[in-house]
């Protein structure tokens, strides 16, 4: 009897991130007939897709016990870029390519400090978060910049009835989902997170892989940036400020750990980006005060953390018992 | 390698004679802050003053810090517009012990004892008489109205102002407007475009928005299109849309016929004249201590009059 | 001598006082008003506070946690101190006493923050990044909520004096901060307590078994990392003459990244107050020259970026010259 | 000649670890390795495996120079190295493990994937090899110390080397563990594999290897091969440079039977079934089993680094309510755990720190807990210099450049600071080489010379034998068998640790 009770708490524990998930859909359903409409699911789907996108990137980053604090400016500079170019009379999809690689090769930036002079991944990152948003203020003049039609119509599309953001979204995550769990370099980068020693040791290509977790990084904040864009149709002096907190913390929220080696995209960090946005959006869809948003938000992702913690005690403990068997 | 931009850098924007007039903005995240910083420095270097500018970033101790630092480096003057009306107090006596003329934009302080040029636009008023002016134009249309209202930082003094003279405004109107939907946007365009497609899907009735900045359009605009809610004034679907500060994408929308009204801030107004009362007080003049912006409130009614007035238009035609 | 001065330079952990001391005199040279008396009263005063709150998070982060909530701290005790303090709530005490009343609340409730924070971080196993990114967004929220944005003033004298008044020539803002630094310094060099700071950053395991209170441990960093934002808050509240719910939100990448360029690790174990002391100095001396020469916002950031990396890439070098070539 | 080492030499800096040592390998032959610990043994190991590359001196694979740029180098040219620090990511899973260098992969749409069927088919065959019986995609963290080494030894026959390096393979091993390992390297041996064998356990040693090569001090001192004609301690001479008397010293004690300890029903299911047991004044209690039969996580339990659900435990007579390290300490207890890098030592802290760790409250001034920071290093240095720790500096040396003897000694220093009355050492003596093994037990006697207990944990019989008043024996988290010192007897003692009682497999 114990056993099995035991056993069900477990069950219950392991899923947790999932069923709460679930909990804070289902009260929000209660208490409007709104939430839980095909329209409004579709709406949080899309507004997350964005944070979902650099949570992706950063969770590569994560995984290598590494950080990256400049994701927040490397989006404003995407949108920047995006922006400036597309004011200067270039074609759309040339402005989206070069912002690619602007992202892209901000991670390299990063990665070159620190695998080339081995300064921590945090005092990097802090610096060129400065750098970047003082870069973007520069070219926008620090201006809020208003984006042509057109990328607006891109935020707006459907692809077979899939909203376009949703679609990069899904495209992100299964990639993603492939590389790190189906591939060789995926494998290789829980095992240098896990130990980066070893692994040296062990002949992989340490560095190698180091410098793609960056590049990533970079390449989805940009990416990221962009289908925010696409949406708002405007970048304004703040666009992306504080992003860098909420990428952590979704990428946390979804079982990754800030030490390296654990954690996954998918289920993991894209239940932790929509979870984010549904408690967001369940709270302005019941009209809630705006003062409580941050009491709300910030007891309801504690209550989930604090649960997964319960459930990672109980884990440690039955491994141990199970361990000589 | 990079002291050696420091000193490339200086050496570029060194010593011109003149006096040296310390600028300290709080935040410059809508365009109305750039526009107003700007428009400063061009009249300083029109009056023969260089500058030194400083940017908070929303903190009002760093803004003191900057400020403090102006003082040592012993400006000519300072203007500043502050992130509140109680953290600029202590900013003014340090200024007044130093005794460096300083000007306060855009916010009043709270009655204190110290001497202080202030150059304001009332943001309760501005707001409370373009929401008025909404109301009215909804009591002629008739029908029934649903409102939301975007709210700027809680934390943004001007953010609750505007708020405050939105639902003193309302009150008049009970009988036809209700308001349904407050989101908060925390001055950020992703936050007002999630919020505001939340409170649509949420309420999707709503024909009546205020948004507590205009820098925030791009979000209500981006999400009613979506919708198929966005049509010009005058259309049967066309949602009421009030803004407030006049900047360029404002002064789009009026002109192209979407926005119904908006509460604007007379920016070059304001500087000029702040410019000048500093000016005044370094030269031993009489200066203008209380410089009032009344702004105006531009609607499609009167726009001919007023639109050249905007300071958006000048950004916009940029 | 040239030869001498380099060996020592080598030798020492002292290099970011170089470098300030040489920015210092860089900074003297070309900018107006650098080098002057009141700059140097300026420099200090702005030095203060933040040294303060940066060594009660050397603390935390020497046991290998990190608090991310010492905005939030600064807000909350800063509105609720205030509100005991000021004339228009009507405690009705005579201002002396209500000065001595304020100051104690506020402490308490940066200890009561910290006590939370100590307690999800060790009774509850919560990672420390989430639970203190969650206590922000909660106090920070609360403090919103409690005073509806609105700032509270008309402090009593007696306070405001705070930052302005001397103990025997020495104001109190840098008695303040020299108490601070000299507890740190005693708890952490010369007591028990001290050495087991630095044994649970080093390895947890080890220290439980050999006898460390560790749970203790982590709870009374977490509490005196409250304390010093607390009495962070104490001053900037006094300079300002306001108690206000957003006070301090913009310092925490400053705080940490004083701390971390300082050369305290971030994985614990590793750190020291005198090493916090010219991270800040460094930080502050930065901000305060690039504001004096009169940049634009976006060149300071981009300079400060630059700056922050060149420092990290100047101490890698000394402690590893093989990776310059 | 398969390998042939010419005059190697290595300097880390100022100081000279290997000073021209030169020795051969034949195909389908073992060559024994040893010497005490800092004696180079590892230091060549790892210029073989591509890690370090020497100073001097030449090295030939199979009559070619082979100078390795890398560990990838040496592992293509067929070299294998099966480290002593396991060289697993707990994170993964077996098979990843097995083949995260180079997985078998299979193209999809252009792209390369991990062909995971294949994957776990050949991991399997690998695991057979070794006779390592679990499921290709378990998490390693989840595998025993003894599983996991013997995952290390499949990892290296994954990539068919001509040459395989195995360092102190055996030290997370059973004896039944160690012979299935042993009939292995015979299969390898036949098959025409060369082998280097480190390990201090001589016997193992002398039984494997065809050709014996002893180190000291970074010097090749003397090759025995098979019939030459050596023994056990003409082996240990050339080791440690002098006569070794006798290897388990004596004790002339006589136990008290007056309890210290007394452990009532201690139980936590499935790992410890009801375990009671006295540990009496001034005896070595020792505590015998296989791997996983409970032993550790006894001592665990009481110590409260484990909770468990029923039994109590008496301290004096009196019954035990809080079970916690700082609590035990207080009241004379100490506990020198299995893992001495993950749970012993502050490795980047200086010898001087590690000593004083678990003694700073007595050595703290009742106000304000001021450490007495003269007489704590004295004290500390002091315990040190009495375990004969070889190291440059006490205060100013991290731990983790220490070998792994000296690092045991420290830990040792530690607790004995402590001035135990009762002391509990899980296997001490676990991959440390003759010498330290020797001062350990010394000390230990003259702990229990002077009246305390000491409860003896090993894998190591011979070791028990040597040094204990009484031997439990645990199987299957119960106490199986106990043995006084007059009546010891190995088959006894093996029997009744390796026997499968009919109540357990009921159960």
């Amino acid at each position: 009897m114990k056993v099995i009770q035991a056993r069900s708490i477990r069950k219950v524990l392991d899923h947790s991130t999932l069923i709460l998930f679930a909990a804070i859909v289902i009260t929000f359903g209660f208490l409007s007939s709104q939430f839980f409409t095909f329209q409004n699911l579709s709406n949080i789907l899309i507004q997350s897709s964005s944070l979902a996108i650099i949570a992706t990137g950063m969770t590569f980053v994560l995984l290598t016990a590494g950080i990256d604090l400049s994701v927040g400016s490397t989006m404003f500079l995407a949108g920047v870029v995006s922006a400036k170019m597309v004011a200067w009379g270039s074609p759309l999809w040339l402005a989206c390519v070069t912002v690619l690689l602007v992202g892209t090769l901000y991670g390299l930036v990063n990665a070159f400090f620190i695998y080339r002079f081995k300064i921590i991944p945090f005092i990097v990152t802090l610096a060129t978060f400065y750098v970047g948003r003082g870069f973007g203020l520069f070219l926008s003049e620090t201006r809020a910049m208003n984006l042509p039609e057109g990328f607006l119509k891109i935020g707006s599309v459907s692809i077979l009835g899939i909203p376009f953001p949703v679609l990069v979204l899904g495209v992100v995550i299964l990639s993603a989902h492939l590389a790190l769990s189906k591939t060789q370099f995926g494998r290789q980068i829980y095992a240098v997170g896990n130990n980066a020693e070893k692994a040296r040791k062990a002949g992989m290509p340490v560095d190698r892989i180091l410098l793609s977790v960056y590049l990533i990084c970079g390449f989805c904040a940009a990416l990221g940036g962009l289908v925010a864009i696409a949406q708002l149709g405007a970048v304004s002096p703040t666009f992306g400020k504080q992003s860098e907190f909420m990428a952590i913390a979704a990428a946390i929220l979804g079982g990754t750990s800030l030490f390296g080696g654990k954690g996954n995209v998918f289920p993991g960090t894209l239940i932790g980006a929509v979870t984010i946005q549904s408690i967001q959006n369940g709270l302005v869809i019941v009209n809630a005060n705006p003062y409580l948003y941050p009491l709300i938000t910030g007891a309801v992702i504690f209550l989930i953390v604090l649960i997964d913690s319960l459930r990672h005690m109980q884990e440690v403990k039955s491994r141990r018992l199970g361990a000589s068997f | 390698m990079s002291l050696l931009a420091v000193f490339f850098l200086t050496s570029c924007s060194q010593e011109k004679n003149g006096p040296v007039i310390g600028i300290s903005f709080e935040t410059l995240q809508a365009e109305y802050w750039v526009a107003s910083l700007e428009s400063i420095k061009a009249e300083c270097e029109r009056n023969g003053a260089s500058y030194i500018e400083s940017v908070a970033d929303g903190d009002a101790n760093r803004q003191f810090e900057q400020v403090s630092n102006f003082i040592s480096r012993r400006v000519d003057g300072i203007i500043i517009a502050p992130k509140d009306a109680h953290t600029v107090i202590p900013i003014i006596k340090a200024a007044n012990k130093a005794n460096i003329p300083i000007a306060i934009y855009n916010r009043v302080p709270v009655e204190n004892s110290g001497e202080y040029i202030t150059v304001v636009a009332d943001n309760y008023e501005i707001a409370k008489s373009a929401v008025d002016h909404m109301g009215r134009i909804a009591r002629e249309k008739g029908g029934e109205y649903k409102a939301m209202i975007l709210i700027g930082d809680l934390g943004d003094i001007n953010a609750i102002n505007r708020r405050k003279g939105f639902e003193d405004a309302l009150v008049e109107y009970s009988d036809i407007v209700e308001l349904v939907a407050e989101v908060p946007t925390e001055w950020n365009q992703e936050k007002a475009l999630a919020g505001v497609t939340n409170a649509l899907q949420a309420n999707p009735d709503i024909n009546f928005i205020f948004s507590s900045s205009d820098f925030l359009f791009p979000s209500i605009v981006s999400a009613l299109k979506n919708l198929d809610k966005y049509h010009p004034v005058g259309h049967e679907d066309h949602v009421l849309l009030g803004g407030f500060d006049g900047d360029a994408m404002a002064y789009k929308m009026l002109m192209e016929g979407y926005l119904d009204v908006d509460g604007v801030q007379d920016v070059h107004f304001e500087c000029v004249e702040a410019v000048q009362s500093i000016f005044d007080m370094i030269e031993g003049k009489e200066a203008n201590m209380r410089i009032r912006d009344p702004g105006f409130v531009i609607h499609q009614g009167n726009i001919d009059e007023f639109a050249g007035r905007m300071w958006g238009a000048d950004f916009a035609s940029e | 001598m040239i030869a001498q001065l380099k060996e020592h330079y080598q030798k020492s952990d002292n290099s970011i006082l170089y470098l300030c001391v040489l920015y210092y005199i860089v900074m003297s040279f070309i900018t107006p008003g650098f080098f002057s008396l009141g700059n140097n009263w300026n420099l200090l005063f702005n030095l203060m506070p933040l040294v303060i709150v940066s060594i009660g998070q050397t603390c935390v982060m020497l046991t290998g946690g990190i608090d991310l909530s010492i905005t939030s701290t600064i807000a909350l005790s800063s509105v609720v101190g205030a509100s005991f303090m000021s004339s228009d709530s009507g405690l009705g005490f005579n201002p002396s006493v209500s000065t001595f009343i304020g100051i104690g609340v506020m402490l308490v409730v940066g200890a009561a923050i910290g006590l939370v924070n100590g307690v999800a971080v060790t009774k509850l196993g919560m990672p420390a990044f989430m639970v203190t990114l969650t206590t922000m967004m909660f106090f920070s929220g609360f403090a919103v909520w409690l005073t509806e944005s609105q700032n509270i003033y008309n402090l009593p004298d007696s306070f405001l004096r705070i930052s302005s008044m001397s103990m025997r020539d020495v104001p109190i803002p840098v008695v303040a901060a020299l108490g601070v630094m000299l507890i740190a310094y005693f708890i952490l060099n010369t007591t028990v307590i001290g050495e087991w700071i630095y044994a649970v950053g080093l390895n947890v395991k080890v220290a439980r078994i050999s006898g460390v209170n560790v749970d203790g441990t982590i709870i009374s960093c977490y509490v005196f990392c409250g304390v010093c934002a607390a009495l962070g808050a104490v001053l900037y509240t006094s300079r300002l003459e306001t108690g206000s719910p957003i006070m301090g939100q913009n310092i925490l990448l400053d705080v940490i990244g004083a701390v971390v360029i300082g050369g305290t690790s971030l994985f614990g174990g590793k750190g020291k107050v005198k090493w916090t002391l010219f991270g800040v100095l460094f930080i502050s001396l930065l901000d305060n020259g690039l504001n004096l020469i009169g940049l634009s916002y976006f060149l300071i950031m981009i300079v400060k970026g630059l700056v922050i990396l060149f420092a990290a890439i100047l101490n890698v070098l000394k402690e590893r010259p093989s990776l310059a070539s | 000649m398969l390998l042939e080492l010419k005059e190697i030499k290595k300097s880390f800096g100022q100081v000279r670890v290997l000073k021209g040592v030169s020795f051969t390998l034949e195909a389908g032959k073992v060559l024994g390795l040893v010497g005490e610990n800092g004696a180079g043994k590892s230091t060549l190991m790892n210029i073989l495996g591509g890690i370090h590359k020497p100073s001097s001196g030449e090295v030939f694979l199979e009559g070619k120079a082979f100078a390795p740029q890398g560990p990838t180098v040496s592992l293509n040219s067929g070299i294998a190295l099966i480290h002593q620090e396991l060289n697993l990511f707990p994170n993964l899973t077996v098979f990843e493990n097995l083949f995260v260098k180079n997985f078998p992969r299979k193209s999809v749409a252009g792209i390369k994937l991990i062909d995971r069927r294949a994957a776990i088919f050949r991991a399997k065959e690998l695991l057979e090899q070794v006779g390592l019986d679990i499921e290709p995609d378990r998490i390693v963290e989840s595998l025993s110390p003894a599983q996991r080494q013997l995952l290390e030894i499949a990892k290296a026959l994954s990539s068919s080397p001509r040459i395989i390096i195995f360092d102190e393979p055996t030290t997370a091993l059973t004896r039944h563990e160690s012979r299935r390992l042993f009939s292995l390297i015979n299969d390898l041996r036949s098959n025409g594999i060369g082998m280097i064998y480190i390990s201090h356990n001589l016997e193992d040693v002398i039984s494997l290897s065809d050709d014996i090569a002893v180190l000291r001090d970074g010097e090749f001192i003397n090759g025995y091969t098979k019939g030459g004609g050596y023994s056990l301690g003409s082996i240990i001479r050339d080791m440690v440079g002098r006569d070794m008397d006798q290897f388990f010293p004596d004790r002339d004690n006589i136990p008290r039977t007056d309890h210290l300890l007394e452990v009532k029903n201690l139980g936590m299911a499935p790992i410890v079934n009801g375990v009671s047991f006295v540990a009496k004044k001034g005896e070595v209690l020792g505590f015998y089993g296989l791997v996983g039969a409970g032993r550790s996580e006894v001592a665990r339990c009481i110590y409260g680094l484990d909770s468990f659900e029923y039994g109590e435990v008496l301290w004096n007579g009196m019954r035990v309510k809080t079970l916690n390290p700082a609590a035990w300490i207080s009241r004379g207890v100490a506990f020198l755990t299995e893992d001495r890098r993950e749970e012993g030592l502050l490795l980047d802290q200086s010898i001087e720190k590690n000593v004083a760790l678990a003694s700073l409250g007595s050595f703290a001034s009742a106000f304000l807990r001021r450490i007495k920071r003269k007489d704590i290093n004295s004290a500390a240095k002091k315990k040190a210099e009495a375990t004969r720790v070889k190291c440059d500096s006490f205060d100013g040396q991290a731990t983790s450049t220490l070998s792994g003897g000296n690092q045991q000694k420290i830990v040792l220093a530690k607790w004995l600071l402590t001035d135990p009355k009762l002391l509990i050492l899980d296997e001490p003596t676990k991959g440390i080489d003759v010498g330290a093994k020797h001062d350990i037990y010394e000390l230990v006697n003259e702990l229990v010379g002077n009246g305390s207990s000491v409860l003896l944990i090993s894998s190591e019989l011979e070791e028990l034998l040597g040094m204990c008043d009484r031997i439990l024996v645990m199987n299957r988290g119960r106490i199986s068998a106990e043995f006084a010192k007059d009546v010891f007897n190995r088959e006894a003692i093996l029997e009744s640790a390796l026997h499968v009682m009919e109540e357990a497999i009921g159960a």
